[in-house]
């Protein structure tokens, strides 16, 4: 059995340590807020320029004024600073951040992360993801294993090297996909290791559905 | 030396040209000039260079000089919800040039702080480093960006006195600080205007020194784009978000 | 995660090394993190770098640990006002960096913000250009300067909360801000220590992610270097002033 | 008659304009804040991080946190902002800060500025100058037409080139001294260019104590 995005987004928690400060993606990564542990202190960023993301607020309550980098609606906190753009990517790119989780379309196996443009697909922007992920500290990537088209054929997400254009090179430390977890060596030569399944998969599943090359070192 | 107009149209007057630069600040609907973008569509001035994170949305923000073909070619960093938008670009009436979010800001803020290149490690071997000077410095490499500086800028903030000392609330400040000071002219829009002194003067977030004009837009309804709420039975559910895909 | 320690010397433990670089905040003596400079005196912590827009004067702010010959090194725009300083330059103990204040200040901001270098117009065909690149960008000629990174910042604010969140009062505010997000480990000192939520968001002037330890230090005597004050009874004199010479 | 120091700093004054925003240096520069003509709308900014200068304030009121970039104790006005160094220089780098007054050691004919240290003597620092010169709009000099020595020798200040250390390139638009007012086209070709004299000052005494090259177009 593949892990759901539940157990994804509970799979990334793991990788949250008290005072960290965290940028959340949207999608499978903003449900990773639901799984920081009772009583560890998880400062969430919004890039637009807020620290200290609270939830979304109860209806009725919304402020036009205050969203998060998704444009949804959200709420303060008693933590909470607001600052400009420039000064909130000066705290992305200066490495201020502990801890970046997002989605991709692909990552090779030294890191390199794809998830902004599709050639011939309408190209909507890179926004903040470029940022992101060159001055994070630590970048995990949540998605499936593969895409899966709309002929159910199905394609690797976790490549040798990607051929949709770069978000960046040599980014990804982590990457969870529904079937397990690798960690890259983004730095080093190291390359690809998986190092965890998810419950009932096996290494012969993944190594069918992945292209990158990767070692093993499970726990 | 008076910086009040008395309305949008008035403010703008005489700085309007055909195929001028314009910095129109927020990040989607949040905290952009709409008053002062419905003066310039008003204008009827084409050929437009927009610099602005996003192109705002059908009919609304930038999205209404889109509309009206005003605007030639956009320096953004994401323009994913505005049909219009797509329809002209892939049309090819519309040029764009896309930023990274943070390479955005940054360039703002150094034109106005007469910075004309920086070095960043944003979108190093990506598409958006291609034709720039790539270089490295103490063993990891970097791409040489620009400063943007602009004919016009448009600004909305919260609160400012009739000198020109800004105050934006919670996530409206976003680009609007930075694109105050990377224009020939800056005009602001306030929500609240007050006399000098009403705001304490360690809360100024833009000194007055870099608006040029400004007039008073007394609250009118702000749209919101992605309406996200939580029902109070529920236990609380949490709201992270980023741009990024 | 608790920010917030008992005395400034239980906040520096484990921080100090020999021939480590500093960055100290404050403008002459205004502003500066002065119970800090104490403790770090009292290390007895040698060899230092230390990047300060001035050097305190003797026997107050830096001119502490200049008179223990604790520093090595300074970077440094102004450093007037210090005979001690003075006497171990030209003997040669102590190596100077100068400067110019806007370099110095934008060099701690970009290394904050992830920038390796930049270029500015300030300091081009003089003593500060030399050795360093100088390239022309449409039409001006301008020198590339280097962020700056340090191993620890100290800083002085206001008031903070708990959290880290600080505001700076008045002209006290300085180099604190870029210097608190320029280093590994930045300590601040707060004269007025709150819980959070008690400093509205938008006023906020460094957020808490920059702020690594911290401590409380209810007001004391503050020293003024230039005591400048008009008579009651005559016509009001203007007070102008500039560091230039 | 040669202008004294109070007539220098009045003469200085007609280059402000209303809703000008201006830095003035340490010196005569500093009184021409009381020349500001009545109903004109100046505002003086202090490199240190402020915008919106006062007057010393009353004996007892000095304010620590409140000080100019001379370091003396000032007061704040109604228009009062505060801001970083970062921010500040900005200002002045961005080219926002409309006039600049400072003295000088030496002026060059081209508009080169020597004013932050003499070698062989203690070095104190550029602190703001080297900014202020290279990124304020429009820079006037406010010194003695010549430096006097303690012999009584005089020396011109007003060169073909300075010999001193520079603060900048060409970047003096104007200069005013005992004796009268230069401009200098710092970015052309035009050189420097006598405009004024001092009451009962003749061109003949002002070419004698001055070894730049000048043109004469007194109005």
């Amino acid at each position: 059995m593949a892990w759901t995005r539940e157990q994804m987004a509970e799979r990334a928690a793991r990788e949250l340590e008290d005072g960290f400060y965290v940028n959340l993606g949207i999608g499978i990564p903003t449900l990773v807020s639901n799984y920081i542990p009772e009583g560890m202190s998880v400062q969430l960023q919004s890039e637009n320029g807020m620290l200290g993301m609270g939830p979304f607020p109860y209806e009725g309550e919304e402020d036009p004024d205050l969203i998060n980098a998704g444009k949804q609606t959200i709420t303060a906190l008693p933590t909470t600073s607001y600052f400009s753009s420039a000064d909130s990517f000066g705290m992305i790119r200066g490495g201020h951040i502990d801890l970046s989780i997002l989605g991709a379309m692909q990552v090779a196996q030294n890191g390199d992360l794809a998830n902004w443009m599709i050639p011939g697909k309408m190209v909507k922007g890179m926004g903040g993801a470029m940022d992101l992920v060159a001055g994070v500290k630590k970048v995990v990537v949540v998605m499936e294993h593969v895409a899966k088209g709309k002929d159910g054929s199905e394609a690797p997400k976790l490549l040798k090297s990607c051929d949709l254009p770069l978000t960046g090179t040599a980014v990804v430390d982590m990457v969870i996909t529904d079937l397990g977890v690798f960690t890259i060596d983004k730095k080093g030569e190291g390359g690809m290791t998986l190092v965890e399944l998810a419950d009932g998969v096996t290494e012969d599943e993944i190594r069918a559905k992945t292209e990158g090359a990767f070692k093993v070192a499970l726990a | 030396m008076k910086k009040v107009y008395p309305d949008p149209t008035a403010a703008l007057a005489g700085l309007l040209r055909d195929g001028m630069t314009i910095m129109a600040g927020g990040f989607g609907l949040c905290g952009i000039p709409d008053e002062l973008i419905d003066a310039i569509r008003a204008s009827g001035v084409k050929g437009l260079t927009v610099i602005s994170n996003n192109a705002g949305i059908d009919g609304v923000g930038l999205g209404k000089l889109l509309d009206t073909r005003q605007v030639a070619r956009m320096i953004s960093s994401y323009v994913g919800e505005n049909k219009e938008f797509a329809r002209q670009y892939l049309g090819g009436e519309l040029e764009i040039e896309f930023n990274p979010q943070g390479t955005l800001a940054e360039r703002i803020r150094a034109g106005g702080a007469g910075i004309p290149a920086f070095f960043t490690k944003t979108g190093v071997g990506t598409k958006v480093a291609e034709g720039k000077e790539v270089r490295e410095f103490d063993g990891e490499s970097y791409v040489m960006e620009r400063g943007l500086f602009a004919d016009l800028a448009i600004v909305h903030a919260w609160k400012g006195d009739t000198e020109g000392n800004l105050v934006y609330r919670k996530t409206a400040r976003n680009f609007n600080p930075m694109m105050a000071t990377a224009a020939e002219v800056t005009v602001a829009q306030v929500e609240h205007l007050v006399q000098p002194g009403e705001i304490d003067a360690d809360h100024i977030h833009t000194p007055g020194i870099f608006i040029g004009r400004m007039i008073h837009v007394p609250a009118r309804e702000k749209r919101i784009e992605q309406r996200t709420v939580r029902q109070r039975k529920q236990p609380e559910a949490a709201a992270a978000g980023g741009g990024q895909i």
